[in-house]
Parts: structure tokens; sequence; C-alpha cells
């Protein structure tokens, strides 16, 4: 039979090189995984690593290239919310599938929600709530935010601050900061914050601004802890070089090395040795998405797009992260997200890592279908 | 002058040069065909940087402030003003741009050289972060959709998702600009700027007021990019920043180098050679910058006059002549 | 008061930052009018040269001086072999060819070592802080800006205290003439470059250990150096000087003053210096 | 001699310019080198210096054979050259322009050696215009700036050509009475002059020059005698 | 009637006096010499009347009308037209080019979006004639920079006339030129000014008083004498001053 072709569409050069590799190793594994168990419905997963160059005008060009001469209908895909603008359109266009575990804003499921598109990842709102979950419970009470000023950093802001006033209505937000994507020098920043007294430190920063951040934090006499949307991953860990500067700071995600179980432990052993690293931050993301995605063919029993797009519509996929149910409504998917602190001491790293991870349920932090601002999927 | 002979050999070629564009949605496969598609917008912007570069001796690092500028003017327009035609939405936005490049070229003619290189950066940076800001018009990092409308024309009504449709919209509009651009080089204005690059005091003391030649030109240039920015656009139904990054004005860069500077043709070639080089090394390689980082560095080091320029000069070897076009604008 | 000195000092130490970021840029365009693109790029081999020095012998002293010097000598090759062949072309031709350069040594770099961004790890006395005037402050920013006034003033004795700066200047209007006198200007122009990629390196791993080591970093770092020069005045050592001040106090004040503009900040200063003195604040008129 | 050309043949592209020029010169003599417009007068002063290589003959300077050299090296062995298009550093000052030119005195210096100070008391005009931009200097002073320039060098020999060319009157023979001063002070001078009446009050031996060959060498008193030459070659 | 008149004009570089209060008018073919010491101020004093650059204080009226104010390029319309000391035409450009620039200049077609100047035969015809008066007819195609250098300097010359002017500044015609070149250019010049006024700056004595019908004397910044070629070569301050005594 033929194959079921997957086309990847990551960054593979250019500055954000790393993310699109770790992204796509990830979706590989699984496909690995999935093929040497026969595939899905007796046919082979076959991967096609896109270069979208985190340009929508290139990602497009090359999907319709696929489209047009490989028949091609699923794509994925986890870097850059515009090359989901643009694949949204080529997807109704021709009608396919594109999913993603990584692109975060929230509107990509809300106004612009679409019935080719699945979001099999958290985005700005659940990704905060579980953030601001974390803060509340520990009872900080002056708190502050700093986010790159641009839509995905001020949509997880709000989604932050909205959740932290529910949770913790004594909580105080003492500073809201917003700084240019690609900033060196965060001194005038880190000063603003330390003048607001801020106990804790809210931030969606990726990326050098993130890495830069947590890094000039330290020495410039910041004491408060951060609270990051994307500390779990080693690569930002290492990036800064210095471990105190991220213990006791906490990190949030919808899969990390740390979530117990034996599922997880055998996934991570079966992929160390598959690949010979772990399968931190992206790659695990990427890798149930896609596990997910394989369900959803399954279950329609072809690899026809309709049907796909039927049987995944309230699918529930039980990996190793908790059970993912896929909304209908507006396809984004309800899982729960995964906090932790960073430690010192790990069984993966030299350096400080994510320590164990804690579970929101996907219940406290779900925005309801009716408040997303998506219209109905109605193809 | 043109003898009549080499007039018939220019129609003769012309004709079937088009006669050849016309029969390409037969030949060529949907990718491909739109591949052709972005060229010819693509050849356009060139077109247009080469009027700044080739002819004017303004080196900008700054296109793409026009080209973006065109390219989100027409998502604005299409989305603000229920049933706006098209081709109305594409005009507006033209002389949108038009009016940008005025407002800039006012600020930015007031330099020259290399410090007129470096301020279109800056200033193409700050279009571009003003753009990141601006998410009411661009969409900010997700960019934006455009509602592409069909185009009324009687009867019929086309509908530009078609790939061979919007083949052949571009290949109406923005080819009859294209080759209004050939006629401006040689009309009273195109020489003037010509001259002005080559004697800009001198010309002053003709009665020339080159100040005014070099912003019109700027103006046409600019406006002719925001054009291309337009139909590129509509090709893709979505606009990003990338429209207005830096790399954008890099691409036209290199495109018109790699194409020939200073050759009416040079800038079409050389956007038809990048598209399709690029689609074909991007797919060997996740290294293809630094192929074409290298191949770039080459031309410059020995093929100056870029792959028109090749041409010319193979052509001149079979002739066994050196050629010798009566035309001065095509010298440089 | 305290507030605004913290603040103040954060200005001093960018603005350091952005001094030893332009000056080799500054030197190239001054000396030999031509627009380095390839500077950024420079800039960040120096850092990775700076980072893997330091992973392998673990002195950053040793890492400042190398760096800088591994790149003087590619500067050095790359004026011989293959800016120079262009000279003759015009301007034009030089930015082309730097800016091709820019994009190759780009690539190269990732190829090399890599797209995950690298630290650089100080330690010791540069890692400390002290307490200045009541404030506790990093001594590593401190330091950055006592190498930008130590650059800046070896710039200043060699371009104006001996006869280099002006054989430079006027082998830029005429070199035949300049040889015809007596002396080697291909070679003169060579060591400018070399010192110009030289001084970008060195910015490079200066700046490792603050901010990080990634293939992003030469972009990240390109437009505020032309803004730099911009301001201040393209090859005007003077001007850098000024502008970097100002635009690194502008940033940091600009964070406290009117935080919703702080980016914007920049480019409006441009803007007005544009509009009011086109050729830079101490730029010569063209 | 201190410089002695043989059989010198310089191109400019396909045009043989100099076809076989035969020239020497005795250490601290003025010579003259005469002729129409066009015959190469220029060219073969380009060509000593190196900034035309000349494809055949032998150019000797000192005993030392330059033929090859790069131009910087042949400055460095005490050979000055005055261009006839002056070509002054538009964007450097007056004094910039003389520091440009500061040479040390090749092999065994000959008299004093040249400083800004002494170049300010040969031309003071300089000094009034010491700080002025050389764009901005009228055509005269360019001209005394391009000499003082080369001198500032301290070279045994000096190519000048035409230095009078665009000058007033009495400027002119202020500059020509400048070059015997300075000759004076043993510094051979190769000039180039249209001039001839002038000339003949200052050098000692004069060349002709007649479509890239020397076609008359001689003396003053020669070049008086040599009526039908001059009528030939010099005059309308 | 004056066709060209200087007012006090002043011109201050910075601290430097260049001119103190130049005064001087040019009649209706007029042929107007202005010769001086260099330095004296000849250049500056051609620059602010051709509106190269502003006076600092003074007034220029050209057919009378005050044009202190305007740009170059607007007093070249009115019929000014200059050229320069060092030769400055298009040098990668046809001979016929070089002229027509200025032919259509005249013809107001600038700017015209339209209309091709290489197509217009009439604005060709008149580029051939200026040519054939400043004897280039036969060079018509040849780029300029392949001409010798006493071709460039009538090419100069006729670029200068292609805007049909009624005033021309020449500024050191003859300078580089060996004596046969110089006597034909003087030729030439008389041939081409025969009907209009011009002003000239030279040091050549000999084409001065072949060419002028009044001397003006630039010393220090002011105009220290302006008469007829007689009187002047005479007047002991002009010989002191610039002259000399060899003069033939
Ligand atoms: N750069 C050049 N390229 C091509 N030909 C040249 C060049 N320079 C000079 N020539 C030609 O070479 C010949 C000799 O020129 P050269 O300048 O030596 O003459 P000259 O005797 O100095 O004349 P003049 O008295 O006018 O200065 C001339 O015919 C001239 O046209
Ligand atoms: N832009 C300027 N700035 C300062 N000084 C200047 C400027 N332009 C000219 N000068 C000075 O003004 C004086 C007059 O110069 P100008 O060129 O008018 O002389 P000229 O009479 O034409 O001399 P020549 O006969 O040598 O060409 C000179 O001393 C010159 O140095
Ligand atoms: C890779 C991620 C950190 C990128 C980010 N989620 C975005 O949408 O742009
Ligand atoms: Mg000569
Ligand atoms: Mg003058």
């Amino acid at each position: 039979a033929d194959t079921i072709k997957l086309a990847v569409m990551e960054p593979l050069s250019g500055t954000f090189k790393d993310i699109g590799d770790r992204y796509l190793e990830g979706v590989q594994y699984a496909a690995e995984v999935l093929n040497a168990n026969g595939g899905i419905n007796g046919q082979q997963v076959e991967v096609i690593p896109v270069d979208s160059e985190l340009k929508p005008a290139i990602a497009t060009t090359k999907a319709t290239k696929l489209i047009l001469t490989k028949g091609v209908k699923y794509f994925c895909g986890g870097t850059g919310s515009s090359v989901a603008g643009a694949m949204e359109v080529l997807a109704q266009k021709h009608s396919l599938i594109f999913y993603t575990y990584g692109m975060a804003a929230a509107s990509l499921t809300g106004e612009k929600c679409s019935p080719n598109f699945f979001r099999v990842c958290a985005n700005t709102d659940t990704h905060s709530a579980a953030l601001a979950t974390w803060v509340a419970s520990k009872g900080f009470k002056k708190v502050a935010c700093i986010a790159q000023d641009y839509s995905f950093g001020k949509e997880a802001t709000a989604g932050f601050v909205n959740k932290l006033k529910e949770l913790n209505p004594d909580a105080e937000v003492v500073a809201q900061i917003l700084h240019p994507i690609g900033t060196k020098d965060f001194a005038p920043y880190v000063s603003q914050i330390i003048n607001s007294g801020a106990e804790v430190v809210f931030t969606s920063n990726w990326g050098s601004d993130l890495t830069l951040l947590l890094k000039q934090a330290k020495p410039l006499g910041l004491k408060a802890k951060f609270a990051c949307y994307y500390l779990n991953d080693d690569y930002a860990i290492t990036a800064v070089s210095n471990d105190e500067a991220v213990i006791g700071s906490v990190g949030a995600e919808v899969y990390m090395l740390t979530i117990p179980g034996t599922a997880n432990e055998k996934f991570i052993e079966g992929f160390k040795k598959s690949k010979g690293y772990y399968p931190t931050w992206l790659r695990g993301k990427a890798y149930l998405a896609t596990m997910m995605w394989a369900e959803a063919v399954k279950k329609a029993g072809s690899v026809d797009v309709d049907a796909v797009r039927t049987a995944w519509e309230g699918l529930s996929y039980d990996g190793l992260a908790g059970t993912w149910t896929m909304r209908a409504c507006d396809h984004q998917v309800q899982q729960p997200v995964w906090t932790a602190e960073v430690v010192a001491k790990n069984p993966f790293f030299k350096h400080a890592y994510v320590g164990p991870a804690t579970m929101v349920a996907p219940e406290k932090i779900n925005v309801p279908c009716e408040a997303t601002g998506c219209k109905g999927l109605a193809k | 002058m043109m003898s009549s002979g080499r007039m018939q050999r220019y129609g003769l070629l012309l004709f079937f040069g088009f006669g050849a564009l016309i029969a390409m949605p037969w030949v060529l496969g949907g990718y491909t065909l739109r591949l052709l598609t972005e060229s010819i917008i693509f050849s356009l912007y060139a077109v247009s940087y080469n009027m700044l570069l080739g002819y004017a001796g303004l080196l900008s690092f700054g296109h793409a402030m026009f080209f973006g500028v065109g390219a989100f003017a027409t998502t604005v327009a299409l989305e603000h003003i229920a049933g706006l035609p098209l081709l109305l939405a594409v005009t507006m936005a033209t002389a949108f741009t038009a009016l940008v490049g005025l407002v800039v070229g006012i600020l930015l003619l007031r330099v020259k050289g290399t410090p007129f290189a470096l301020l279109t950066l800056a200033f193409n940076a700050l279009f571009f972060s003003i753009g990141i800001k601006w998410t009411a018009v661009t969409g900010g990092d997700d960019g934006a959709i455009v509602n592409v409308p069909d185009i009324n024309i009687g009867l019929i009504r086309l509908n530009l998702f078609d790939g061979p449709t919007v083949y052949f919209v571009t290949l109406a509009v923005v080819g009859s600009v294209i080759a209004f651009c050939w006629y401006f080089t040689r009309t009273a204005m195109g020489q003037s700027v010509l001259l002005i690059r080559e004697n800009e005091e001198r010309m002053r003391f003709l009665g020339y007021n080159t100040h005014v030649s070099r912003l019109i030109l700027f103006v046409f240039s600019g406006s002719l990019a925001g054009l291309a920015g337009a139909f590129y656009a509509v090709l893709h139904g979505f606009v990003s920043l990338d429209a207005v990054s830096i790399a954008m004005t890099t691409k036209v860069l290199l495109m018109t180098f790699i194409g020939g500077i200073g050759h009416f043709v040079g800038p079409v070639l050389g956007a038809v050679f990048y598209t399709y080089f690029q689609n074909f090394i991007s797919e060997l390689t996740d290294s293809w910058p630094l192929i074409m980082g290298v191949l770039f560095i080459a031309m410059v080091l020995w093929t100056p006059g870029g792959l028109a320029g090749m041409i010319q000069s193979a052509a001149a070897w079979i002739a066994g002549r050196k050629a010798s076009d009566g035309a001065p604008a095509e010298e440089r | 008061m305290s507030e605004a000195f913290v603040f103040f000092l954060h200005g001093l130490a960018y603005a350091g930052l952005l001094f030893l970021v332009s000056s080799g840029l500054t030197l190239v365009f001054g000396m030999m009018n031509v627009l380095n693109f390839a500077h950024a790029a420079f800039y960040m081999l120096g850092a990775y040269l700076a980072f893997s020095i330091m992973q392998f012998s673990g002195s950053f002293l040793l890492a400042m001086v190398i760096s800088p010097l591994v790149l003087l000598a590619l500067g050095a090759i790359v004026e011989k072999f293959l800016l120079r062949r262009v000279h003759s072309g015009g301007h034009v031709y030089e930015l082309l060819l730097t800016f091709g350069l820019a994009y190759v040594i780009q690539e190269a770099v990732k190829f090399i070592w890599g797209t995950t961004p690298q630290a650089i790890v100080v330690s010791g006395l540069l890692a400390d802080t002290v307490n200045l005037f009541g404030v506790t402050y990093p001594v590593y920013r401190l330091f950055i800006f006592g190498l930008a006034l130590t650059v800046g003033l070896a710039m200043a004795l060699i371009l104006y205290r001996t006869r280099v700066g002006i054989i430079v200047r006027a082998a830029v209007d005429d070199s035949e003439m300049v040889g015809a006198l007596g002396i080697n200007v291909p070679f003169f122009f060579m060591g400018v470059y070399a010192a110009g990629a030289a001084l970008s390196a060195f910015a490079g791993a200066v700046a490792g250990p603050l901010l990080s080591v990634f293939p992003g970093m030469a972009e990240a770092i390109l437009i505020d150096a032309f803004v730099v020069i911009v301001v201040g005045g393209m090859g005007s050592l003077g001007g850098a000087v000024l502008a970097s001040f100002i635009i690194g106090e502008l940033q940091s004040f600009g964070v406290l003053w009117f935080p919703k503009f702080s980016l914007a900040l920049i480019y409006m200063l441009m803007a007005l210096v544009l509009i009011l003195k086109p050729e830079g604040l101490l730029g010569e008129k063209q | 001699m201190i410089l002695d050309v043989c059989n010198m043949h310089s191109y400019y592209g396909k045009s043989h310019v100099l076809q076989g020029v035969d020239l020497a010169l005795a250490s601290g003599e003025m010579a003259c080198l005469l002729g129409r417009n066009g015959v190469g007068k220029s060219t073969t002063l380009k060509s000593i210096m190196g900034l035309v290589k000349p494809r055949e003959g032998t150019i000797r300077f000192k005993e030392g054979d330059i033929q090859g050299c790069q131009p910087y090296e042949i400055a460095r062995r005490g050979l000055g050259y005055v261009p006839e298009e002056r070509r002054i550093f538009k964007s450097l000052t007056v004094y910039e322009n003389l520091l440009i030119g500061v040479k040390k005195p090749s092999g065994e210096s000959s008299g004093q050696v040249w400083t800004v100070e002494r170049i300010f008391e040969s031309f003071p005009r300089l000094e009034e215009r010491r700080n002025l931009m050389g764009g901005y200097l009228s055509g005269g002073e360019q001209q005394m700036l391009t000499i003082a320039r080369t001198l500032m060098g301290n070279p045994e020999l000096i190519l000048v050509d035409e230095p009078t060319e665009g000058l007033a009157p009495l400027v002119a023979e202020a500059v020509l009475e400048m070059l015997a001063t300075i000759s004076a002070t043993g510094i051979a001078i190769l000039l180039v002059e249209q001039n001839y009446k002038a000339a003949l009050k200052l050098a000692q031996g004069f060349f002709i020059m007649s479509k890239g060959r020397i076609v008359f060498q001689g003396d003053g008193k020669a070049l008086l005698e040599a009526e039908e030459v001059r009528q030939k070659y010099l005059e309308v | 009637m004056a066709i060209l008149q200087a007012k006090d004009v002043k011109k201050h570089f910075g601290g430097l006096k260049v001119l103190t209060g130049v005064t001087f008018s040019v009649g209706e073919m007029e042929k107007l010499a202005i010769i001086g010491p260099n330095g004296a101020g000849k250049t500056t004093l051609f620059n602010i009347v051709s509106g190269k650059f502003p006076a600092t204080s003074g007034k220029v009226e050209f057919c009378s009308r005050d044009v202190s104010g305007d740009s170059s390029y607007r007093r070249s319309r009115l019929g000014m037209a200059r050229s320069f000391q060092i030769t400055n035409i298009f040098q990668k450009l046809s001979v016929i080019d070089n002229v027509l620039a200025g032919v259509r200049s005249r013809a107001g077609l600038r700017h015209h979006l339209l209309k091709c100047p290489h197509k217009d035969r009439k604005l060709i015809e008149r580029s051939e004639a200026i040519l054939d008066r400043v004897g280039l007819l036969d060079y018509r195609d040849t780029p300029a920079q392949d001409l010798a250098y006493g071709q460039q300097r009538a090419l100069e010359l006729g670029v200068t006339l292609s805007m049909d002017p009624r005033l021309i500044l020449l500024d050191e015609p003859t300078a580089g030129m060996s004596r046969q070149e110089t006597n034909d250019a003087i030729e030439m010049i008389q041939r081409v000014t025969r009907d209009i006024a011009c002003v000239i700056i030279e040091h050549d004595m000999n084409v001065i008083f072949s060419l002028a019908d009044r001397i003006a004397v630039l010393h220090y910044g002011t105009i220290l004498a302006c008469d007829a070629p007689d009187v002047i070569r005479s007047d002991q301050r002009v010989k002191d001053a610039y002259l000399g005594e060899e003069t033939q």
C-alpha cells in the first residue's frame, strides 16, 4: 500500500534551526515507532521535512509543491504563528489537514479557527493559566510580568493576569513590562522589576529573550523567582549557563521528562536508545501530537481528510502526559499542563534541570469554547 | 536608432516570447506555473529596484519597505472596503505606496551614496518594527489573510485561487507594467535620470532640477515595488511581516545583481533564475544560503555584469564582434 | 536619585558595548569609505572563537586576545584576496561583496558550531559585583565601559596623533597619488580592514559573557551599529562615541520614562538627526 | 647620472604612446622636457614613476634598476612626482596634505631637510590656508601645495609636470623661480613645460619630444641655435 | 542695456573673506574678461553668478531680474550657461548625447514621462547643428571619454551652448592647451559667441586680449579696475598686482 505522507514545516536553516530540528526529531521518532508497529492501518508513515525558513510565503510555496506533485494531505509544524496562518489558507484551498504541536497564539483556534487546523498543544491561555495556578498556589502577593512586545507576548501576559486575578484576588501585578523582541540589554527592565518589589516574575519569553533575561537578572541583584513558559528546556538552561540563575524558577509544558509513570520512562529510554539524546521539551511535544494524529487516522480507518477530521474531533488519547481530548468545537486539544521547578540535581544532566512535574488538570485551565472567539467550524 | 531589420528581429522575438508565455499553463505543471507567476511578480520588484540601482545609481537596502507597504495596503483595503474590486484595491495600494515613497524620498534623498544605502536599511528596519507593533494592519507576527475577491469582467468571473487564472492576470497586469518600465527608460525622464547619475552638477547647469528628478524616480520605483507587493499578497492569499523584512530587500538585491544591473532584462532574468534555483537547491541541502552566498561572491568577483552581462558577452563572442547597442540606456 | 544613577550606569554599560561594536565599522568606513556589511559577521565569529578558546583554555583573557588576532588575519586575507579585487568597481561592489561575505560567514558559523546558543562564563572578579556610591553593580558591566573607553582612546591616539589617519583618508581620495608619495597603500588598506575585523571580534568576545553566543547575534547587533554611525556621522570616531552614549542612555532612561516607546525612541532620534543634520551629529557635510 | 632611461616603450591599452625614449639626467641638474600636446611628455614622467608600466626598456635611478617597481618603492628611493592634474587630497587640510608627503631622506641627505616650517617660509600663502580643505584651494594654491607636498619627501630628483598651467603670470614666474631655488640646493629636476622661453632661463638641459620619441637633446645654447627644430616641434 | 549685473557681491567662507564687494555689469553681446591672481576669487564669483552656491550678501541680476535666490537650474533655464575650469562632461555618453541633454532641456523635455528624445528629429538636428559649430560633427557617436583633451574642451563648450544661452560664463577655456590649440579655441569662441554675451576667466593674456571688449581685474576680493584692454594693459596697478612686466 501507499505510504501516508506527513510534511513537517519547520525552520531547518537559519537562526531557528535548532528549534525546528528538535520538533522534526520528535515527529520522526513517532513515525519510527508507528512504522515499527506496522504503520497506521497497515500503511507506513513517510515524514517529509520541509524547511519553512519561518517565512509564510516560502512555506506555502513548498507546501503547494508537495500538494501538487506528491499529493501530500497532512502537514504539521510548531514554529511561527505566521506560518500557521498562511498554512490555514492553503489548507482551506486544497482541503488538507494541518496540525500544530507548538504554535501557541490563542487566536489560531479562536477568531481564526478553521476546520482544517488542529492544535495539539497548549495555547497562550492554558499555558499561562497553568503558571498562574502555580503562582497562586504558592501565595505570592506581588507579581511582575515581562514579555516580548508582540501579539504572542501580550496574549500570554493577558492570559496570565486574568487567571491570577481569578485564582488569587489578593495578588497584585506590580509591573507589567513589554520589551522589543531581540532585546540585548535587559538591565533597565530588571531594575524596574527590582524597584517594583516583585516576589515572582512571569515571562513568556523564548529564545535569546529568555536566556538573556535570566542571565542578566541575577548579577543585577534580582532575587525573585521566574515563572516561565519555556524553562523546562535544557537548551535555555545551558544557554544561561548559570545554575544559580535558574534554580527555584518554574517552567510549564504539556510534556516533560519528569512526568511520572512507567510509560514516560519507557518512552524516554526508547528515544534515548534510538537517537542518543533525551526527548526534552519540543521533541516530546511533537512526538505526542503526532501519535495523537495517528490515533485519529487509525480511528478513521482511511487517509481521507474528511474522515480523519471527523475521527479526530472528540478523540481521546492517553499518551504519557495525561489524557488528551480533541475538542470538536474549535479543534483545541484539552490536556493537562505540567509545571516543575528547576532543581540542581537531576538524573538527566550535569547542570540544573526541572524536578518532578506536577499536573494542572485540564478542567482548571480550559477556556470554554464560547469564550475563545471561535465562530464555529462549519466547512 | 534601430535599423528596420533589427526591428523585425526584435518584433519576431517578442512575438514568440509572448506566445510562449501564453502557452505556459498548458506546458508547465501546477507548481512550476506557480513559480513562474511568482517570478513575474519578482521580476517587477527587481525591475523597480534596478531603476534605482542600475539607472539612478542609488544603492538602497530598503526596497522591501515599499514591497511590504503595497502588500499590506492591498490586504487592508480588501478587508475594510466591502465589495472593492481587486484591481482597484491594487491600484489604491500602489498609489498609497507612492505617497509613502514621496515622504520617505523627501527625507532620504537628502543624502547620497553610502549614507543613503545605510539610511534605507535603517528605514527598512523601522518599517519592520512598526509592522510588528501595528497589529491592526499587519496582524503582527501572525500575519494577515488576504480576502482575494474574484475579478468580474462583464459575464466572466475570474477566481484567483485557480493557478492559470492568477498566472494570466499577473502576466497581463504586471507584464504590461514591466513593458512600460522598459519604455520609461527611453523617455525624457528616464534619460535624465541616467544623465544625472553620470554628472549631476552638469545637469543642474543644464536647467534640470535634479532633486526633483531623483524624487520622481524614487517614488516611481517605490510604487512599482508596491504593485509587486500587492500581487504577491494576492498570489499567496496571505501576507506576513516577511514582506517588509530586510530579508525581502536582500532578496531583491540578489535577484537584481545576479541578473545584472544596468541591463533592462537583467533583473527579469535574475528574478526567474533566483526563484527556480533557490527552489532547486533548497531541496538538496539545508545549507543552501551558503551556496547562494558563495555563488553571489563569485558573481561579484568575476562576472559583475550578471547573467545579462554573461549572455551579452556570449552573444558578442558568437557574433564575433562586440555588441554595440546604440541606446545609451543599456550601457553601464 | 539612586534610581536615576542605576539607570545611568545601565546606559553607560550599554553605550560601551555599542561603541565597541561600532568602532570597527566606523574605522573601516571612516578610513576606507567601505561600509563593511561583514562587520556583524566578524563580531559573531569573534564571539564564537572566544567561546571555543574559553572551552579549551578556560582563560577569558586569552579568548579576548586570541580571537581578535585570528580575525586580524582573516580580515587581512579578505581584504587582500577579495575586497581589493572589486575596489575598482566602486562602492556598490564593495558593499555587495561584504554583504555576500556576511552571508557566507553566518552560514559557516552555523555549520561549525551548530545553532544551539552557547554561553561564555566568566569567573572571579569579573563575575562579581562592586559597591559604587551605595549601588551594588556587576563588575562586568563596568568592565565593558572601561574597555570601550580604552579602545576609544587608543583609536583617537592612532588616528589623530599619528600619520596613519591622514594617509588612509588621502588614499580614499586618490590612492595612486599616495603611492607616488612613497606610501605602500595596499598594505595600509589591508591593515585598516584587518584592524576593523579585529575590533569587531574583540567586541564579540567582550559581548559574549553579557549576551549569549548564538547564530542570530549578528543580525541583532547590525542595525544597532548602523544606527550609531548614522546618528554620530559616518566614519566619525567622535560621532560614534557621542551616538553610543546618547543611544545607550536613551535606551535605559527610555525604559524608565517612556516604556511604551523604548524602541521607537531610537528611530525617532535617527529621524530627527536626519531631518536636522543629515550628515550625522559630528559628520562632515558631503 | 642620477637618472638613466633607455629605450622605454609604454602603452595605453593598444595605443603605443612611448616608442623608445632615451633620456639621462645628472645629479643636481635641472632639465626641461618640451613638446606639443599629446606627444607623451606626461606619459614619460608617469612611466619613470611607475604609474604607467613600461613594457620595454630600462630605467635606472641612482644606479639601481627601478623598472617594474611599485610607485611607492620608487618614491622611497628618492624620486618625487608633481602631477599635471595636481591631485591634491580634497578632503585633507593643507597641513595634512603636507604631512602625507613626509618621508625620511633616502640616501645621504643633501643639504637641509624639508620641514613644514621651511615649506611655510617658502610658501607663505599655504600657511594662511593651513587648515583649509585641499579641495577648496584655488588653482594656483593647489599648484603650490602639490610641489610643497613632494618636497616634504626630501626627494633627490623631482619630476614636475607643467607647473605653471593655470597660474597667473606673476605666480607662474614665482613658481619657476622657486624651482630654480630648489634646484640650487642640489635636487635634480626634470621639468615638463609648454613655455620654453620661460624654461630657457632656468634649465641646463633640454629634451624635445615628438610622437613618443626624443627628437632633440642639448643645452640652452644648442636649443636657441636649432632654429629649425624649434620651428618644427615647438612654435606655431 | 546690461544683461548681467552683480551688485556688491560678498562671499565669506567662515572667517575667510574671499569676495569683499564685487560690482560689475555685462552688456548685451559684450565680452567681458575677468583676470586676477590665483585665489583672487574668480571661480568663486562664477559660482555665485551661476548659482552653484549663494553669496553671503549682494545681488545678481540677470535680464533685469533678481536671480540671487534662484538655484542654478533656474538660472540656466533663463539663458545663462557656464563651462567649467575642469572638463565637466558626460564621459561615458556619446558626443551627440552630451549635447542633446542641453537641447532637450531647452525644449522643455526634462521630465516627460512619455516622449522619447532620441526619436525627436528636431532635437537631433539642433544638436547636430551645435556639434557642427564646435567642429565635432565627425565625432557624433564617439564616447566623450575617447576624445582628445582639446576636443573634450570643445565639447565642453558645445554642451554649454546647447542651452542656446544669452550669456555664457567660460572658466579658463584654454587651460592646458598648446599654442596651436589655444589659437583654434580662440577662433571658435569668437565664432560661437558672436551674438551672445560672454564672461571669460583666463590667465593667458593672449586669449584675453584677442577676445575681450573689456577687462575686469579682480584683486583681494574687489574689482581693482575695469576698462578696455589697452587701458588695463598700461595700468601700473594691474602690472604690479598681476601681469608683471612680461606682457606681450
Ligand atoms: N589614460 C590614458 N588612456 C589612453 N590614452 C591616454 C591616456 N593618457 C594619455 N593618453 C594619450 O597618450 C598620448 C600622450 O599623452 P600625454 O599625456 O603623455 O601627453 P603630453 O605630452 O603630456 O600632453 P600635454 O601637453 O597635453 O599634457 C595622448 O595622445 C593622449 O591622448
Ligand atoms: N568652499 C570654500 N571654503 C573655503 N575657502 C574657499 C572655498 N572655495 C574657495 N575658497 C578660497 O577662496 C579663494 C578664491 O578661490 P577661487 O577658486 O575663486 O580662486 P580663483 O580666482 O578662481 O583662482 P585660480 O585662478 O587659481 O583658479 C581661494 O583662496 C580659496 O582657497
Ligand atoms: C518555538 C516557540 C518558542 C515559538 C513560539 N511559540 C511562537 O509561537 O512563535
Ligand atoms: Mg601632459
Ligand atoms: Mg579658478
